[in-house]
């Protein structure tokens, strides 16, 4: 019987680094074992744990879509020793990436849905995930609006795809700044998310809004989509608390008597009301 | 930071004679994170430059390590090097091959592998280099100058000449300190006042130079080039613009016995008064404590007497802000009373004087109109006795330094009593003859020789009154110890110079630090002896030990050059290595829990608080900040933090460890 | 299930047999002014007169740092070194008290309910455990209102019941039990039809588990809380006592082109244990933190895991500077 | 004990404070009270078992709150109030300390200049334990002292217990929490173990009061006060500065004397 | 342990930069000689020298450590090598009492102008350290998770 030590990490190489917006980076990372890339599977929503040797793991979403096959991408802003870490790291280095963890988008469930995606800041990567897994389903979904905003325009990140999105005649797509971010060349929405979500959003009517952003707009996004008539099982998220070990062991993103790297991250608000608020 | 561009130096032969530099960058270009490494004969030269420069634009390095001479040399050179070619100077780092290698050891594998070791070293340490901005700080062009002395003076005008404006406070109603007070200066014996009172006169007049006479500092808030200085303006109770400084009130006040300051107290003034006839301002202050109305409520009539009613009873104190940029300390010395030496009296003896007494005596303008007469009977002493190193250089009376001026005006003293009493028979007590400067010695010769003042190497026991005439009991050491006894008219006693009253306190209000003896302490008894290790704050004369007239002056032009320096620019720029407290986002703020150890522990008062408040207003924490513009850099605090909430520019805690790290994995 | 008797010196016998077949021995012994499991190996350093250990067999079963996997950087690329379960040794724990190894239980359910946890098994195959039921209890004792007792068996491989004459009952409970006494099994004898219980310590129960449970459920915005947690001072004594904590922490030891990943306890009390790098703390004071403890072990556990958090073994209120008592504070919640 | 439950609940029905800190009976040894009302009051008593140094608990806003509180101070708490408070974390007007001196009367303390005259006449001595564990340390040589320590850091498990129960460790990130460099590793290894302890000690030089609340808790019985107790002892008359009452311009650290003597600069 | 005439120590030489550092390029100018057993970090002051990295550098396996820098009243910020003394006596007497053997750390003044006793100082302190040998004592724990590791081996 040979069982699978579940923190030993795949070891991936680094293909290719983009410099997305001041400390934030995308890595394209390939499996260096064959059999390994064959086997790995995963949907949008879910996470993993990605080491830098020497520093140690952090955890953040796999931004780049089940669609797109052989690599997987990530997204982060060196905040830490572990993404600073990850961050000195060049391409055709070696990292490792444990996963895929969590739970997942209800994609088939939305079938025949409208989405309206809505994100802030270094949030979107989650996001972006579940955007190109839609747009390369396009025929599955109805309407898709997706929601941008970051505090200025150099915080903006996946800059090339914004305008590859925004040049889509099947995607309804809205970049904003939060007032004072704005440059000379600025041709989006000046305004705090929320606020352009009140102005910009679809119907509520058989449509699913997916928010992904920091607390703060979150918490005020929210209300916007209950006035526009959005009910709490139209509405989703990803939660971000702080984890360890990816699979429901460590305790750290305990909350109430979910894991959230277990049952999350993917929550509807339906579902978010039945653990305490306070504690994610 | 992980294309790193390492550049190895032969020196010529210096370094590639014992050391096998093309091994070392080979190793080195093997290593995580290096993209480029090359060896070439001179790397300081321009070809040396350029490769350097191209390779930074070629392979897109962020960080560059030269190995090298020591940093100590070639540092600016290579970090304006990659500037040029669009690299922050401050990702670029020396290993020093060259003095901490290849001139030490001989040529070995273990030469090559320290060498190697030494640039791995700083590969590691530019890893975790931050780009850095030099640090910019705007300059108020005005000097505030505490102090109207000799020094205040000269480095009032000197910088006013530059240019700038200068405030000048003084705490007495006049400008001209204890030079003022002087009969003849040693060793030309030219008159005190007469090279003196044009300067004043010219400060005054000066478009440049804003007196407050009568004025104290309050307080000092600030930074260089940024000082924030409140002065006390005492209430002088005339009206200065209307008065004519006529001088009928003083005539006319009838408190006359007031023991004058000018005079060493050996003469008297009226409580309104001028403390000297060529005082600047010369315009009168009525001394409230004296004055018969503020003491009993009735006189007034000096308000009677004034012709232009320029008295002002209810004028209050006033207190004014003014913004300066650099600040010249020049608030002089004090010299110690007879009062504080028991043996010789307790200042009970009336015939017992201080030097700065006995300059009063022989000046034309004192009590005595220059003649030397007894305080005690108005009789001309036949016999004098001078006793220097009256409490300086004796520990036992807390005083181990020596004062530095008084065997020069001591034998000044003597000399001029030998040229006024031609009968008279003078003798000094000394310990030693300190007489180095220019013409010096020689004047003290002459008055050895020419004036045949009698020099006795010893110390004066005791001073006692007998008969109307001082028993001075002392010993020869020359002579074997012999005992010696004088009957004198008159002694004078070359008093210690000591810090003036209140340094201390001035001090703290600005945040100089001081010597036990409460003299403001320079920065570096060598290198910097005008500034204080408070950025912007200068030394001028007395105030930092005691000095004579010319090095008085010479210190104070030499702070005006550093004021003028300072302001030559409009910013200051400084080398970004300075400490930061760590800052983070609400609801951390920062790392720091603001015990302010720091505060204590920084030499240069960079540390401030800083109090975080939430959207309400309210206090939430208060953490600490340092102030780059007064920050030297030494990193003290950072090693004293408990939690790691400061770090300095340049020398980070991870930078450090990196270097450390790097040296012992292998 | 087989019950034997097993006299004084067989008792002896058979401990340096397990010895001798070279299995690593842990068992109490006295030293330092405290009782905790060492490696022993004579039967007459092991404690005698105590309540129990400082230490549970945590402490013993696993070590306090545990190299997850190793490796080495070569050239840009990097070797993994798998964790060997073989370089576990085989340990036989002696004198364990039915609290402890009750502990097993909530362990496995947190280490393997989703994914296995290759290293804890391990160790749990590596393990054997020979426990003594309880003849005495003190007041911090409560196992029996946690479906725990003085003679309860869970966990144990073997389990003696000591007798007055310095014998005991020697109850083989697992595969593992009958290996041990197969190391010596002539010093078995037949069961002498003595009963257990006789020689147990009485401890009544203290609080109704269910109640506490119902209780617990309404309880999250209770102030209870904030007032038992007061004089908490936040460190991790208790955690790392406890037979069933199980948070840990992932750090990273390099040391130039070397490193491991290390795992170690870790402890919900810490404030810095769900901080994220934002700086947002979701359990950010201290009565959060305590109620994070106590729902973890008496209502989240039970709901997802089907299993209790808590043995009854007293250990975190004995090791606690200012005296936090868990019995104290559920009793008061029972009874709320 | 009547006089101290009495005044507490007057000053808390009167609301000249908040809340009163103090002792309560515990399990096996009087523990920690927090009184907020007239009736926690009863439940108050002081007495020489009265350990715990309190002072921990002031320095923490999440339970003092904004408004004024007092609390009953043993000896070794207000020697590390006066800490405290030279360390910016205290403010006069929100804290109103009580004890009870020799004479079992109640003292109440408004300044900290009051406290630090009171302080002033307690002569900190080592206890039975101390001088028992020190003298035999003391006694060893240096390698013997290595195996002593070390064996003790073996059974260390970073509870941090030690750090918990210090009313001076009050830092809202410890340096063991500092990763950027990882100056002590985080996990409890031997070494590891004698790094942080060694570590805390520095930390409490010119600081440590002797309180012993730091060994007090420890769970596993390692003598972690006695470090910073014979560190406190070593250097406290060399740098001159007496437990409790600390000098407002700096602590040992941070201060300094043109004369401090060493002899092992060459 | 006996001394090993074979054994190379490491040694970390933590120096400021005003001082002993110049006194280090000084001894390089005057092509004084010394042992290569020690490589130089460079601080600006001693006051920045962390006591954190000594114990660090013994953990990573140095033998020996040596920290320098300007005499008492050379310090080019004043008073920086006044409180590193301070916090090397307090240091010294806590490594003392946990059984650390400081001979092992050597503490200096070498002033810019002193380059042959900056050459002394790091000849005499590696005679010393070899004579000592390997920090085998310290070095061989730093590696081991549990206690029974290296008693085990001791």
């Amino acid at each position: 019987m040979s069982e699978q030590n579940t923190y030993l990490p795949y070891l991936m190489t680094i293909e290719k680094v983009i410099k997305e917006a001041p400390g934030v980076k995308t890595y394209r990372l390939k499996f260096q074992d064959e059999a390994e890339a064959e086997a790995f599977e995963f949907k949008a929503g879910q996470f993993g744990e990605y080491s830098a040797f020497d520093e140690g793991e952090s955890t953040f979403c796999i931004a780049s879509s089940p669609t797109r096959k052989g690599y997987i991408e990530c997204t982060f802003r060196d905040t830490g020793r572990v993404t600073s870490g990850l961050a000195s790291l060049e391409e055709g280095s070696t990292m490792g990436f444990r996963g895929p963890y969590g739970n997942v988008f209800p994609m088939e469930e939305w079938k025949g849905k409208n989405l309206l995606f809505i994100a802030g800041g270094i949030a979107l990567p989650p996001m972006r995930c579940v955007i190109w897994n839609a747009l390369d389903l396009r025929e599955n979904f109805k309407d898709i609006t997706i929601v941008y905003g970051a505090k200025t325009v150099n915080d903006l990140v996946y800059k090339s795809e914004l305008k590859e999105w925004s040049d889509r005649p099947d995607v309804k797509m809205v970049t904003t700044v939060d007032p004072g971010g704005e440059n000379a060349d600025w041709k989006g929405e000046i305004g705090f998310v929320p606020t352009i979500v009140d102005k910009v959003a679809p119907s509520a009517e058989n449509t699913i809004a997916i928010v992904c952003g920091p607390p703060i707009m979150i918490k005020f996004t929210f209300p916007v989509l209950e006035k526009l008539g959005f009910k709490d099982d139209q509405i989703y998220t990803t939660l971000e608390n702080r984890m360890k070990c990816g699979v429901g062991k460590c305790g750290r993103c305990n909350v109430g008597k979910l894991y959230i790297c277990k049952d999350g991250p993917v929550f509807s608000k339906e579902e978010l009301n039945l653990i305490p608020a306070e504690e994610y | 930071m992980s294309k790193i561009g390492v550049f190895i130096c032969h020196c010529g032969e210096n370094i590639s004679a014992t050391v096998d530099v093309e091994r070392v960058a080979r190793e080195i270009g093997g290593m995580e994170g290096v993209a480029h490494a090359i060896d070439y004969k001179y790397m300081c030269s321009d070809p040396g430059q350029t490769f350097i420069k191209e390779a930074v634009k070629k392979y897109g390095l962020d960080g560059v390590v030269v190995g090298a001479c020591s940093p100590r040399m070639h540092e600016p050179t290579f970090r304006r090097a990659c500037a040029e070619a669009g690299l922050n100077p401050y990702l670029c780092e020396m290993a020093n091959l060259r003095e901490h290698c290849s001139w030490v050891h001989e040529k070995s594998e273990e030469t090559t592998e320290k060498a190697i070791d030494l640039v791995k070293m700083m590969v590691e340490k530019v890893k975790k280099n931050k780009p850095l901005d030099s640090i910019k700080v705007p300059v108020t062009k005005r000097a505030l100058v505490i102090g109207g002395g000799i020094a205040g003076i000269q480095a009032s005008l000197d910088i006013a000449n530059t240019g700038h404006k200068v405030i000048l406070v003084e705490r007495d109603p006049s400008i001209g300190g204890h030079m003022s007070q002087l009969s003849e200066t040693f060793p030309t014996l030219d008159c005190s006042q007469c090279i003196l009172t044009p300067r004043m006169v010219e400060v005054a007049q000066h478009p440049n130079i804003k007196l407050y006479t009568y004025a104290e500092l309050e307080s000092l808030e600030g930074f260089i080039g940024n000082f924030k200085a409140k002065i006390r303006l005492k209430a002088k109770s005339v009206n200065y613009s209307t008065c004519t400084g006529c001088g009928a009130c003083i005539q006319k006040c009838p408190v006359k016995k007031i023991p004058s300051e000018f005079n060493a107290g050996l003469g008297t003034r009226t409580a309104i008064y001028v403390p000297f006839p060529q005082a600047v301002p010369n315009k009168p202050v009525i001394d409230r404590v004296n004055c018969n109305y503020y003491k009993r409520g009735a006189c007034k009539i000096c308000e009677k007497t004034c012709q232009v009613g320029s008295i002002e009873w209810d004028k209050e104190d006033e207190i004014i802000t003014e913004e300066v940029g650099a600040v010249v300390l020049a608030t002089g010395f004090d010299v110690k009373g007879t009062d504080f030496f028991p043996e010789y009296g307790y200042g009970q003896y009336k015939d017992v004087l201080t030097g700065l007494q006995f300059e009063r005596l022989a000046s034309a303008s004192g009590p005595t109109f220059g003649e030397i007469r007894r305080p005690s009977d108005g009789a001309i002493p036949k016999k004098i006795v001078f006793i220097a190193c009256a409490g300086s250089r004796d520990p036992a009376k807390g005083i181990p330094y020596c004062s530095k001026i008084c065997c020069m005006y001591t034998a000044k003293h003597a000399m001029l009593y030998q040229h006024k009493v031609h009968d008279g028979e003078s003798t000094v007590f000394y310990m030693d003859i300190r007489a180095g400067g220019k013409n010096y010695e020689e004047f003290v010769r002459r008055a050895i020789e020419e004036d045949t003042v009698n020099y006795v190497r010893g110390r004066v026991a005791r001073v006692y009154e007998k008969n109307g005439k001082l028993i001075v009991k002392g010993v020869d050491t020359l002579l074997g110890g012999e005992q010696v006894e004088i009957e004198a008219d008159m002694v004078v006693l070359a008093t210690a110079g000591v810090a003036n009253c209140g340094s201390e306190q001035l001090a703290q209000k600005l945040h100089v630090s001081y010597d036990p003896y409460h003299f403001f302490a320079e920065a570096h008894p060598k290198l910097k002896p005008v500034e204080t290790n408070t950025a912007g704050i200068f030394l001028a004369g007395a105030c930092q030990a005691p000095k004579d007239i010319p090095e008085t002056v010479g210190m104070a032009s030499g702070a005006a050059v550093k004021v003028a320096a300072l302001f030559s620019n409009d910013e200051l720029v400084r080398e970004p290595v300075v400490a930061v407290v760590n800052r983070l986002a609400p609801p951390l703020y920062s790392t720091c829990v603001g015990c302010f150890m720091c505060e204590t522990a920084c030499p240069y008062n960079a540390i401030e608080h800083e109090e975080i408040k939430g959207r309400d207003g309210s206090l939430i924490r208060t953490i600490a900040r340092v102030n780059q513009g007064l920050c030297q850099g030494c990193g003290t605090c950072v090693a004293f933090c408990r939690s790691k909430s400061i770090d300095i520019q340049g020398y980070t805690n991870e930078q450090v460890y990196a270097e450390v790290m790097s040296l012992l994995n292998d | 299930m087989e019950t034997k008797y097993i006299n004084k010196s067989g008792i002896e016998q058979w401990f340096n047999a397990i010895v001798s077949s070279g299995k690593r021995v842990f068992a109490p012994v006295n030293s330092r002014g405290q009782v905790d499991f060492k490696p022993v190996k004579k039967l007459s350093e092991v404690a005698d007169e105590y309540i129990q250990t400082t230490q549970s067999i945590k402490a013993s079963v696993y070590p306090k740092a545990e190299v997850l996997f190793s490796y080495e950087k070569v050239n840009g690329k990097v070797n993994l070194t798998d964790f060997d379960p073989e370089s576990v040794a085989e340990t036989v724990l002696w004198k364990v008290h039915p609290c402890d190894a009750a502990g097993f239980k909530p362990l496995s359910a947190i280490f393997n309910w989703d994914t296995a946890d290759k290293l804890h098994n391990a160790h749990l195959v590596k393990t054997s455990v020979i426990s003594f039921s309880c003849a005495a209890a003190d007041e911090s004792c409560f196992c029996t209102s946690v479906n725990g007792s003085p003679g309860n068996t869970a966990g144990s491989d073997i389990q003696l019941t000591m007798l007055p004459d310095g014998g005991a009952i020697a109850e083989i409970l697992t595969f593992k039990g009958e290996t041990l006494v197969a190391l010596m099994p002539n010093v078995f004898e037949a069961d002498k039809g003595e009963k257990k219980e006789k020689y147990l310590v009485d401890l009544p129960t203290r609080f109704n588990l269910e109640e506490v449970n119902a209780k617990l459920n309404k309880a999250f915005n209770s102030t209870v809380w904030k007032e038992q947690s007061e004089r908490c001072l936040g460190c991790g004594a208790c955690a790392f006592v406890c037979p069933t904590c199980a948070c840990f922490d992932i750090q990273e030891d390099a040391h130039g082109s070397k490193g491991r990943r290390i795992r170690c306890w870790d402890a919900c009390g810490f404030a810095m244990f769900t901080l994220h790098t934002s700086g947002h703390n979701p359990r950010e004071h201290q009565s959060q933190r305590w109620r994070q403890r106590i729902l973890h072990k008496f209502s989240y556990m039970p709901e997802r895991l089907s299993v209790v958090g808590c043995t009854g073994c007293g250990r975190c209120s004995r090791a606690c500077p200012v005296d936090m008592n868990i019995l104290e504070h559920i009793t008061s919640i029972a009874k709320q | 004990m009547k006089k101290l439950r009495d005044r507490a609940a007057e000053l808390l029905s009167q609301g000249v404070v908040s809340l009163v800190i103090g002792y309560e009976e515990g399990t096996k040894r009087p523990r920690p009270l927090f009184c907020r009302n007239s009736e926690g009051a009863e439940k108050l008593i002081f007495d020489s078992h009265c350990f715990h140094n309190l002072a921990v608990y002031i320095t923490k806003k999440e339970l003092v709150g904004k408004e004024r509180f007092a609390v009953t101070a043993p000896i070794s708490t207000l020697r590390s109030i006066m800490q405290l408070y030279v360390e910016n974390q205290l403010s006069e007007e929100k804290l109103l300390v009580i004890t009870v001196d020799l004479s079992g009367e109640l003292r109440e303390f408004t300044t900290f200049d009051e406290i630090a005259a009171y302080v002033a006449q307690f002569e900190l001595k080592r206890g039975e334990r101390e001088q028992e564990i020190l003298s035999k340390i003391e006694g060893m040589t240096r390698e013997e002292r290595w195996k002593f320590w070390m064996e003790e850091m073996s059974h260390c498990f970073k509870c941090y217990a030690c750090r918990s129960a210090c009313p001076l460790c009050y830092c809202s990130k410890c340096v063991v929490e500092v990763n950027r460099p990882q100056w002590i590793n985080p996990w409890p290894a031997p070494l590891a173990n004698m790094e942080w302890h060694i570590n805390r000690a520095m930390h409490m030089v010119g600081r440590c009061t002797a309180c012993g609340a730091c060994g007090d808790a420890c769970p596993v019985g390692i003598p972690v006060d006695l470090i910073t107790r014979k560190m406190m002892e070593d250097l406290a008359p060399e740098f001159g500065y007496v437990p409790g009452q600390p000098a407002k311009q700096g602590n040992a650290l941070s201060s300094w004397k043109l004369d401090d003597r060493e002899q092992f600069i060459r | 342990m006996s001394s090993n005439t074979d054994f190379e120590p490491k040694i970390i030489a933590f120096v400021c930069n005003w001082c002993t550092y110049a006194g280090a390029d000084l001894t390089g100018t005057s092509r004084l000689k010394y042992a290569t057993n020690v490589k130089i970090v460079r601080f600006p002051c001693t006051g920045r020298i962390d006591f954190l990295l000594l114990l660090k550098s013994f953990a990573q396996g140095a033998d020996g450590v040596i920290v320098s820098g300007c005499h008492p009243n050379d310090c080019h910020y004043t008073s920086g090598n006044f409180h590193a003394r301070r916090r090397w006596i307090a240091f010294r007497s806590i490594l003392d009492l946990m059984g650390v053997d400081i001979r092992r750390i050597q503490y200096s003044w070498v002033s810019a102008a002193e380059g042959s006793k900056w050459a002394d100082l790091v000849n005499n302190t590696v005679a010393d350290i070899r004579a000592l040998g390997p920090y085998a004592e310290y070095q061989k724990v730093a590696d081991y998770l549990e206690k029974e590791g290296y008693n085990e081996e001791a």
